[in-house]
């Protein structure tokens, strides 16, 4: 294992450290517990929107706090679920009045470590809503599942939810616009390599120097199947297709198209991949009218890709497009 | 010895913490075969982490002990295995509470209110190939013991046994679930943590 | 070689048809000869700025096109100096009648090229003018070599020469603010993995699991020597160090910090890095007033990092606060 | 053969061109180890872009093949042989205008003249273990020749030795400069396709 790191164990803290150094301006980071809020929340009477997961995702979701988008991220331990303390700090730091929304991915530690927070927000007086992304058709959504796991369409959510809060919509319009996106999203990755958490030191699957693993998440967890590598061209196709019939997507749809890299794919190949999407959305009838290619959703040092496709109407459109202004997403501003 | 005090239980989670310490890469390697490899971390970071609390105040018997553990693990794992096994921990607290010495009757029922509380919170059901595959046949064979010797031996013999017969099993809870039959063939991670518990508990209480 | 691509010989055409599908509401990509232009170039009356250099090193250049930074990219094959006629076409859409500025990294390949397109642009009548990047410590400077590499300053000074040009400033002020920019910039690079062109299909080196690279450039070449793996810590210091003698930068100074990815290394890494590179900025007194941390200049997916620090006075710092509006780069837009 | 004409100077291109294809991956490879490994890419595309050129139209003399072939080169190669080769045809067939046969004595005036335009451009100096260090060898053996067949085959001789004399030499012009001592002990890549240009022309002339 080579990472630019100090120790494993002080991962989190030093990346901290560096944001805290990078966007204080813009963020205020604390340590115990380890939460990144804007600087100036909490925002009276805005709907607060909070956040977090594992660390080793990032940008998501420290990156994406700032005005138009989150108010506050708890990131935990590389690829752990944070506790419900940072939860609940981040959560009383950003309430407004107005009431708090907790963008939870479907994992059994997020799902469960944001329901306690949320119970004991609740106990303090704040409203807490919470919209469940998960829109990784790769997994089986059935009861002897623990449910499509969340991956590209959180970035798309928290956007236009904080869109949607930041132009003043009540509690329940910014989780009812945030789930429609959520239900109007689909994404589906695949790995060229592994990756390695700094606590393990080891790949955390094994894969032949001509093979690809479809159907990856975000943890570095094995995906659904492996199979010989073939172009950029077939890889998209064996993305797209699920994604495009499992909505369904039907001709005549406006979409966003994201293109999002795993953290170690140089953008090169991710607008390679992107020529793809839009060659095989256009043959279907789709027409892209939004997109985004770049690392946004990262699995450490990875190397592939995700796809996700969001249905787009005219609210999620103008809410895609609001000014937002954080450290790795911003325009308008 | 036929009751269970504030300095057994001391000593359990000593015992507990050091199985975790010692485990934490097998543990590791069994979450990153069909998980995301951070269990070991997870558990040893939790134990570590409720030493300190429970270095830095005195408690005052096993109830305050357990509530210690549940707040540190609450606060430090994340996870699925934070809220499950700090459920865990505060369920057993609160039943516990107010006895400065607990007999066997009162423990075993303790114990199946905690685990309920733990199916509670993760909605797993038995077979499922999750750390409740080991906390069942435990809780099972503490509440057919006749006394408290040999009913924790006999607990960690089925949490063993709970945590083997995971191996077979395709995951329905948790991330492993997301392989779907490609979780077979492998050890749960969480019910070895299960089974390195109900060890740790028999080593501390039958000495 | 695993790589998301089709064709290795199809690489910059196929990235080039992704840029054209994601971007062609900001540029206008050519095919014969290669260039990237803004949609809306020729800006009558403005200085045209002009890059340029082999592809693999993404964002740069084609994604910082648009407003307030270059007016047209000119992508050649991967780590290969675009051609004369690709830089003459680029200069010709841009050219608004103010002249053009070409900005060139000091590699031969570049720097020949450009010469054959400016000695044919000026015949054909427009005015042309070079701003030369070379700020890689790494390198000697002498009689000896073909000079320092241009690197990381390189983004610097596109961003603010473009603001500059924005601004309405004279061929020769953009020229001279740009060349400022260079002279006051320093950079220095290290390596984890090699990368691997889609030509060759081989590691540019190879270095052994508990290895680094230091002082490479951002072409896969070797450093200028290789040692031990250290914390992020020590990596931090061992190319800070060169950087801060070599200008030398002074107590008190402004600085702008750069750290720079090089394409495979994730984010948390560089925001450890960036917490190092701040500690030492402290130390040695320098006061940190603006700072970029992310995957701007990269060697494919190479895992490392650079350090450019920039020393900024009022106009440079004015300039680089400009609105920018790229698909890589964007604020106040 | 005495003379030099329209048709032995396109075989020598194909054959040139030729090389360049079989020895791709041996140019990366030299390339790889001082370089940034696109040599070997560069020149092949380069080529084959010039006998596209070549084939789309008729020709008139050599002056119009070595023009064309420059153009070709300047368009599609890039980096710092694009511009090197490129002068290099360039100036050999500006120097060759007019002539539908050249002799010894004007090819290899032509050669000298195209060689300076190379160090003009590229400001080396023999021994920087550049290109230079196999042309000038190569030159000064077609100056010193009494008929065409000999020189030329003594000008590929002078290339070779140009090239392996530059295996020790610590570089001071292009990429491998960056990597001073480290450089000595690799052959120089661009000398080494200036071989293969030399050997080319030997087997085209001469046969
Ligand atoms: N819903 C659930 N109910 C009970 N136990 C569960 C559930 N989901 C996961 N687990 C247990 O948690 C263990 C994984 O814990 P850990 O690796 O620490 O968390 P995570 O899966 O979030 O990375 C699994 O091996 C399993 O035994
Ligand atoms: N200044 C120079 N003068 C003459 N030849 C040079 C000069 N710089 C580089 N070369 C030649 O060019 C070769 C490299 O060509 P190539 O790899 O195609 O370009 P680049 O170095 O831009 O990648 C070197 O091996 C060397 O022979
Ligand atoms: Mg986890
Ligand atoms: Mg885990
Ligand atoms: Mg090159
Ligand atoms: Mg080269």
């Amino acid at each position: 294992m080579k990472k630019l790191i100090n120790e494993p164990d002080d991962v989190v803290a030093d990346a901290l450290r560096g944001i805290e150094a990078a966007h204080g301006d813009r963020v205020r980071v604390t340590f115990d517990p380890y939460t990144i809020v804007r600087v100036d929340a909490p925002v009276k009477g805005k709907v607060g929107l909070v956040s977090g997961g594992g660390s080793g995702h990032e940008p998501l979701h420290g990156g994406f706090v700032g005005p138009g988008m989150l108010d506050a991220a708890c990131p935990g331990e590389v690829f752990t679920s944070p506790t419900p303390d940072q939860m609940l700090e981040a959560t009383k730091a950003v309430d407004g009045g107005a009431g708090v929304v907790h963008i939870v991915k479907n994992y059994t530690g997020d799902v469960l470590n944001f329901e306690m927070a949320a119970e004991l927000a609740k106990a303090e007086g704040i409203e807490v809503d919470t919209i469940l992304t998960n829109d990784d058709v790769a997994v089986e959504d059935s009861l002897y599942t623990a449910g499509r796991r969340g991956v590209g369409v959180t970035v798309l959510v928290e956007k236009i939810a904080g869109a949607a809060a930041d132009a003043g919509k009540s509690l329940q319009e910014v989780t009812e616009v945030g789930r429609r996106v959520n239900a109007a999203g689909r994404t589906m990755g695949m790995a060229l390599t592994p990756c390695i958490t700094p606590a393990s030191g080891e790949p955390s699957f094994e894969l032949d120097e001509d093979e690809v693993e479809i159907g990856i998440g975000i943890h570095g967890e094995p995906g659904r199947f492996r199979e010989k590598i073939g172009p950029a061209s077939q890889i998209a196709e064996r993305l797209m297709t699920p994604i495009l019939e499992d909505l369904p997507f039907s001709s005549g749809d406006s979409v966003l198209a994201f293109v999002n890299g795993m953290g170690g794919t140089p953008l090169i190949e991710l607008y390679i991949v992107y020529a793809e999407v839009a060659k095989i959305a256009a043959a279907h009838g789709l027409k892209i009218e939004r997109n985004l290619v770049g690392n946004y959703i990262t699995s450490l040092e990875m190397q592939g890709c995700s796809i996700t496709l969001l249905r787009l109407d005219d609210e999620l459109t103008r809410y895609w497009d609001a000014p937002v202004n954080t450290p790795a997403l911003r325009w308008g501003a | 010895m036929s009751l269970i005090n504030r300095d057994t239980t001391l000593r359990w989670i000593e015992l507990f913490a050091a199985q975790m310490d010692e485990h934490r890469q097998d543990l590791i390697r069994l979450d990153t075969a069909i998980g995301d490899g951070d269990h070991g971390t997870n558990m040893n970071r939790g134990m570590q982490k409720a030493l300190e609390k429970l270095q830095a105040a005195e408690q005052a018997d096993p109830s305050a002990v357990l509530k210690t553990v549940a707040m540190a693990l609450i606060s430090s794992v994340g996870g699925a295995a934070g809220p499950l096994y700090g459920t865990l921990f505060l369920q057993l607290g609160t039943a516990l509470a107010g006895h400065a010495e607990v007999d066997l009757p009162t423990y075993a029922a303790a114990w199946r209110t905690s685990v309920e509380g733990v199916q509670a919170r993760g909605k797993a059901e038995p077979g499922d190939k999750t750390m409740v595959d080991a906390l069942l046949p435990a809780v099972a064979a503490l509440e057919q013991a006749s006394d408290l010797n040999t009913g924790l031996r006999a607990a960690a013999d089925g949490a063993e046994q709970g945590m083997l017969a995971t191996i077979p099993l395709i995951a329905r809870k948790g991330r492993a679930s997301y392989l779907g039959e490609r979780s077979a063939g492998h050890q749960d991670p969480g019910s070895t943590s299960t089974y390195y518990l109900f060890e740790s508990a028999a080593a501390a209480f039958t000495s």
